[in-house]
């Protein structure tokens, strides 16, 4: 055991590394015109050599990436172009907003997602079946945006023009800490009010791949060997169920989760821009526009590190799922 | 005898077909399978118009990019509902909705199926090298795998996209970035069990030579996990392209694209009153990957029967 | 019938595996499948090579085909060296030497047709054209007993039986010296078992071929082989002629094996002295000390636990003398079961008392 | 004593390529304390039938009917079923390391038979038990051992797992499907000892199926014989192996290596077995049948006593006469038919 979890924390260490290098060059490697951007229209070159310079932009590239992973480790992701805000405290301004949305729909999806697969993998061809795979293969073909646009439209728009503002239009409220000024609400319910659409869209649409997902992975388990000896044991179908198909069939749902975690960082992005919330996603999409190199790499590294702790996390659940694994 | 039919009889009766390659088999499976013939049917359409975009505007007599900002727009310069003029409205320059869809089509379309080509192409070579010789050429492929896939996907084609400029190639190869990973990853999983087989030892002992044995061996035993991924990859990438176009990052203006027009739609809330603008590219888009979906899985009930296998209606 | 003359030998030949390490930066795993055999194929013969699953039988039968690159050794076959022949210069060789698989179903590649499975061995190494090849296929399939209008199905349009007639009309095709035949019968039923070991004898008569024939199944080797070996955990313990080595056989492993053996005959099953051996099969990892079959010997002394012994010639002489490998050989009259061992650490003492060696899970 | 009472068993699968019918009609009895051996080759429907009696056939289709206890399990409620699989009918199958759930402790998932069936017990008590019953199925140190998994142990040791874990509550029937096939010959050879043992020690009744002629002489008391998907012949031990009387029942001794002289060729029986969705009209051995004459081919046979012994069955049209049936297996041997 301790030494599958050494084996996987340094296999994900190197990954860590090589993500910098990856985002750093695709990003640093490339040709770029910030200079000229920033320093507009009528810029003479010597300008556009001093804000460069100014930028460590003319360095040679490993000069600038060994400085920059330098400074990472030390906490230290550089400063916005723009506005000399630094890049970490840009992170944990936005972070609370996309772990807020993340989780709660990872959790929704998971809940919606593994228990319509296991209601459909108990009676196959049953009505029930039947509806659950015409229902998840409807939301599985939805984008998040059309989903979250029709939800926006109908449950938002349609139903407060009718005067019931069941609903709030957009934005995020914090859970804790100071209100903001322009915004004075925060506390549990108001957060919750507000992150229940951007919650539902997302989660729709993923937990039709588990419903799917744990399906197939249910089936192929119930025709096990070991399930024809727990019915042989004279056991509950309950018990057979829950206590010996899902145990086994949860392991690769798992797996699933951990690749899905980096689409999840995405999903969070079309979420983010379409109900207002100024999280990770919507400051990178900012930086994007306006080529803030630092601020774009820092949020691509911090969320693929946190992808590839995520999932040493979901390799460990693996391992106490599944006894079997710990041998290696 | 058993309310829940669920799981296969213990011992699969043995069943003597007769004549039959692989092949025909999937053949006969998909074509019971009538939603898969239907979802085929639909595709067909959809290509057909997005081969034959042009002709069926020039029938209409109707300019995807043309802005009638007399006729296409009403009084208060807000884009027209579905009329007999225009089928589908006009959006918010006075374009000819059903016109842009059209073409639309051949965008989205052609870049889901290039992008999930190339992806394939690479993740079956890359897969197919570290599953046979595994070692050091294993470990760095599977490293490379782990980048990719730690990496979160739209953010990092947004950002992609953005460094290098907006134009179809860009998308395409951004595209085929993120998703050959997934592709190799399944073919290496399928060579490193298949090579296990006799039949790889029997064409050693036989004397075969690696490139043999990967290409008449183990490739053919790939075409089904191939096909069966990329019918499934094919949707994937043609909803990632209209998200890049939702957040402004698609194919240039003015070509019409599904996503992008759903992006106009959004820009300050204009759909609330025109909610056309977002009800038939979104229809659309969602009708093409749901062809796509119940398609690839037709197919894959067709190649790979387990599931239905283990159900044994 | 059998020559003299020997086909294949091999001497001294040793396999390890790399199977991981131990702990975190422990030393590496050696799992060792082939330890020190030695042994000699003569032309026209079977020889029949016994043991239980992980007795490391296939991978021996891989290193004498060099598929597998063997650690120690040297192998000869028809006069000349083969041991440390490289893949192209194996490569003429390959078709004089070829195999039979165990599994009808995974030898055969599904999505290829049978035509040109059975063509593969004349694709590789002959320069016929296609017209010959093809004819060539229908005559193997024909020799076979295969319908040769069926050249263009695929595996899985045949039964299990018909299967592994494709495999030996592969194995046929370049018209080898030697067959290595891998459990070829084992996943057969047994009224389709007996037409393809007919079929096998047939062939020998037919091209003069040379077997090596892979067994666990005591019946089917005694069947079918002149001479057998017997093999324990990565070595050979008994070897000789069939007839001697099941009338009077002198290791008492190859004596319990004899016994455990399944008899389709009640009256005779009931007879005979049936010696059920503790414990399973040792780990091939770290292998014991000494006799590697000491723990589980009723007949092993003090000494079998650190003296290992080497192969010796019992009777005879030649290829076709009896060796047995055992410090202690039994006499032919001698009873097994009338043996208590005389050491404490073997299982079957665990067995009785409950205490002592615990055994290794493999 | 009867114990079990089979009577026209019909199992058939709807498939693809038309309904499987892997039993037809299969009757058979199961005496209290003795061993029932069923032999058949794949595909003949041994396995079927007794996992059917079990209902661990799903999306079956069945008919017929089986006395056991007071209870038709065909008939039965999946609780009724469940009340008495585990407790009075154990069970073991082919492949150890499948049939164990790879993800609980061996000692667990003992206890869980145990307390499915009686919550009194606690588990405490239960875990004792477990390991009482590890010991005596033969497991060195089963107080350790009862925490390991079941990759922990070796294909010889799980299937004493299995075996401890089927007489947990002393059942009084064991079914054990193919218990040895997956084992080399000296593993096998112990675990038949213990199902010996476990019989001659709790006077269970065993239905063993298997496709090894060598398993059935070495531990049934008698024996059924199945053929595509029926019993073709049904007889004490020491009958089936020396006077048999249905061809194929002849045709599978006949093959057996052992049989023949060293260096003569073996004795086959010809082609394979029928398809289970088109079978022949009549016999569906006929086909295959050196002795097959017109009526084979038109007609069914059904079971009928043979030899003139009430206990010895067989569905051939061959003469029921030891004397002539003898005569004719005689000739065919002189004219070669049986190679």
């Amino acid at each position: 055991m301790i030494r599958f979890i050494f084996v996987r924390l340094i296999t994900g260490l190197l990954v860590v590394f090589l993500v910098s290098v990856a985002t750093f060059l695709m990003f640093f490697a490339a040709p770029n015109d910030v200079a000229r951007t920033m320093a507009g229209k009528a810029a003479t070159p010597e300008t556009i050599a001093l804000i460069n310079h100014r930028l460590g932009l003319d360095q040679p590239l490993w000069h600038q990436y060994g400085h920059f992973i330098w400074r990472a480790l030390h906490g230290d992701l550089g400063y916005d172009y723009y506005h000399q805000r630094s890049v970490v405290s840009i992170i944990k301004g936005a972070a609370p907003v996309s772990l807020s949305i993340a989780f709660g729909a990872a959790i929704l999806w998971m809940i919606l997602g593994v228990g319509s697969g296991i209601i459909s993998a108990v009676r196959p061809r049953s009505f029930m079946d039947r509806a659950l795979n015409v229902l998840a293969l409807i939301f599985y073909s939805m984008p998040t945006f059309v989903l979250g646009s029709m939800l926006l439209f109908f449950l938002y728009f349609k139903l407060t023009s009718a005067g019931h503002a069941w609903f709030p239009a957009a934005g995020y409220v914090p859970w804790f800490g100071k209100p903001d000024p322009s915004n004075p609400q925060h506390g549990f319910w108001p957060w919750m009010h507000h992150l229940i659409l951007p919650w539902v869209t997302l989660a729709l649409v993923t937990a039709a791949a588990y419903t799917r997902f744990t399906r197939g992975s249910m089936l192929e388990v119930l025709s096990e060997d070991y399930i024809r000896t727990a019915r042989a044991k004279g056991i509950s179908e309950r018990r057979v169920v829950f206590r010996h198909a899902l145990r086994s069939a949860l392991t690769p749902v798992v797996t699933q989760f951990g690749i899905d975690l980096a689409i999840l960082a995405g999903g969070t992005v079309v979420t983010e821009q379409l109900f207002g919330m100024h999280g990770l996603g919507w400051n990178s999409l900012t930086a994007i526009t306006n080529q803030d190199l630092p601020v774009i790499v820092g949020i691509l590294l911090v969320v693929s590190v946190f992808v590839v702790v995520a999932n040493f996390l979901v390799d460990l659940i693996y391992a106490v799922l599944d006894p079997r694994v710990r041998l290696y | 005898m058993s309310a829940t039919p669920a799981t296969a009889p213990p011992t699969a009766p043995k069943t003597t077909i007769v004549a039959r390659g692989p092949w025909a088999l999937a053949w006969r499976r998909f074509r019971k399978d009538k939603v898969a013939l239907i979802a085929a049917a639909v595709m067909a359409v959809i290509i057909l118009v997005a081969i034959f975009a042009p002709l069926i505007n020039s029938a209409l007599g109707q300019d995807p990019n043309y802005q009638d900002q007399v006729n296409g727009l009403d009084v208060n310069g807000l884009p027209l509902g579905p009329s007999g003029a225009h089928w589908l409205g006009t959006d918010a320059l006075g374009r000819d909705v059903f016109a842009r869809l059209v073409y639309g089509a051949r965008i989205s379309i052609g870049i889901g199926i290039l992008s999930t080509g190339i992806a394939v192409a690479v993740g079956v070579v890359l897969g197919l090298l570290a599953g046979y010789f595994r070692g050091i050429v294993d470990v760095i492929i599977a490293r490379l795998l782990d980048v990719v896939l730690a990496l979160p996907v739209v953010l990092a084609a947004v950002a992609l996209v953005a460094v290098f400029g907006q134009s179809p190639l860009v998308t395409v190869l951004v595209l085929a970035f993120f998703s050959w990973a997934t592709m190799a990853r399944i073919v290496r999983g399928q060579v490193i069990s298949l090579r296990e087989r006799e039949f790889i030892e029997a064409a050693r002992s036989l004397g075969a030579s690696s490139t043999r044995i990967m290409f008449v061996e183990l490739l053919p035993n790939l075409v089904m996990p191939i096909i069966i991924y990329f019918s499934l990859l094919v949707p994937v990438n043609i909803v990632t392209n209209a998200v890049l176009a939702f957040l402004g990052l698609g194919i240039p203006v003015p070509t019409a694209d599904w996503g992008g027009m759903i992006s106009d739609a959004e820009a300050g809330g204009l759909y609330q009153q025109a909610w056309w603008l977002v009800f038939f590219p979104g229809g659309v888009l969602v009708l093409t990957t749901l062809a796509f979906n119940l398609l690839g899985d037709g197919i894959r009930d067709a190649l790979d029967p387990r599931i239905e296998r283990l159900l044994r209606k | 019938m059998s020559s003299d003359e020997v086909l294949l030998s091999a001497s001294g030949v040793s396999k390890r595996f790399n199977v991981g390490s131990r702990g975190l930066l422990g030393g590496r795993l050696q799992l060792s499948a082939v330890d020190n055999v030695s042994l000699e194929i003569k032309k026209g013969e079977t020889l029949g090579l016994v043991g239980e699953s992980g007795c490391g039988k296939s991978s021996l039968a891989r290193c004498l085909t060099r598929l597998y690159d063997v650690d120690e050794g040297t192998i000869t076959f028809d006069g000349r060296d083969i041991t440390n022949l490289g893949r192209r210069q194996m490569q003429p060789l390959r078709s004089e030497m070829q195999m039979i698989f165990q599994d009808p179903y995974g030898s055969l590649n599904p999505r290829r047709r049978v035509g040109s499975i059975i063509g593969d061995a004349l694709a590789i190494h002959g320069n016929r054209g296609k017209g010959t090849r093809r004819q060539q296929v229908q005559e193997l399939m024909e020799i076979v007993g295969l319908n040769p209008e069926h050249y263009n199905r695929y595996p899985a349009d045949f039964s299990g039986g018909q299967r592994q007639r494709i495999g030996i009309a592969r194995a046929l095709a370049l018209k080898p010296k030697l067959i290595v035949c891998d459990e070829p019968v084992s996943a057969l039923d047994v009224s389709i078992q007996a037409q393809v070991i007919n079929l096998l004898q047939d062939l020998q008569r037919e091209f003069d071929l040379t077997y090596l024939f892979i067994s666990h199944d005591l019946s089917v080797v005694q069947h079918i082989s002149d001479r057998i070996a017997v093999m324990y955990l990565g070595r050979i313990v008994e070897s000789g002629p069939v007839e001697e080595v099941f009338t009077a056989s002198s290791h008492p492993y190859t004596r319990a094996l004899l016994s455990a053996k399944p008899i389709a005959d009640p009256r005779a099953a009931e007879q005979r002295d049936r010696i059920v051996l503790a414990g399973d099969l040792p780990s091939p990892i770290s292998p014991p000390s000494g006799c590697r079959f000491h723990p589980r010997c009723p007949k092993a002394e003090q000494d079998c636990v650190t003296v290992v012994p080497t192969l010796e010639i019992l009777r005879g002489a030649g290829p076709d003398a009896q060796r047995v490998e055992c410090l202690h050989p039994l006499e032919a009259d001698q009873d097994l079961s009338s043996f208590t061992p005389s050491i404490a650490d073997t299982i079957i003492g665990a067995d009785a008392a409950a205490t002592g060696s615990r055994e290794v899970a493999s | 004593m009867v114990l079990l009472h089979v009577t026209d068993l019909n199992v058939s699968f709807d498939t693809d390529d038309g309904v499987v019918k892997a039993v037809r009609g299969i009757s058979f009895d199961v005496d209290r304390g003795k061993t029932l051996g069923i032999v058949g080759e794949s595909g003949s429907g041994k396995s079927v039938s007794t996992q059917t009696l079990a209902g661990l056939t799903r999306g079956a289709r069945v008919s017929g009917s089986a006395q056991f206890d007071g209870l038709d399990l065909i008939k039965a409620s999946p609780s009724q079923r469940r009340s008495v699989l585990g407790r009075k009918i154990g069970m073991i199958f082919q492949d150890p390391l499948t049939s164990l759930h790879p993800a609980y402790r061996v000692g667990a998932q003992i206890v869980e038979t145990i307390r499915a069936h009686d919550r009194s017990i606690s588990k405490r008590a239960a875990r004792l038990r477990a390991i009482e019953l590890l010991g005596m199925v033969g497991i060195p140190f089963p107080s350790e051992r009862v925490d390991e998994f079941p990759h922990q142990f070796s294909g010889g040791m799980r299937q004493r797992v299995m075996i401890a874990m089927a007489m947990a509550l002393d059942p009084t029937l064991l079914i054990a499907d193919e218990p040895t096939t997956a084992l080399d010959v000296t593993v096998q050879a112990q675990v038949l000892e213990l199902m010996r043992k476990v019989q001659a020690e709790f006077g269970t009744a065993i239905i063993l199926i298997t496709h090894d002629l060598g398993v059935i002489a070495d531990v049934a008391d008698d024996v059924a014989v199945m053929y595509a998907g029926t019993i073709v012949e049904r007889a004490p031990r020491d009958e089936i192996f020396y006077q048999p009387h249905h061809p194929y029942t002849e045709g599978l001794l006949d093959s057996m290596p052992g049989r023949v002289e060293r260096g003569q060729p073996l004795r086959p029986v010809k082609g394979s077995p029928p398809s289970l969705i088109d079978l022949p009209p009549g016999c569906p051995f006929a086909p295959r049948c050196p002795y097959r004459f017109d009526r084979c081919d038109q007609e069914v046979p059904v079971l009928q006593t043979v030899f003139g012994d009430e206990q010895h069955q067989s569905a051939c049209f061959l003469p029921t006469e030891i004397e002539e049936r003898k005569a004719l297996r005689e000739q065919l041997v002189e004219k070669g038919g049986i190679r």
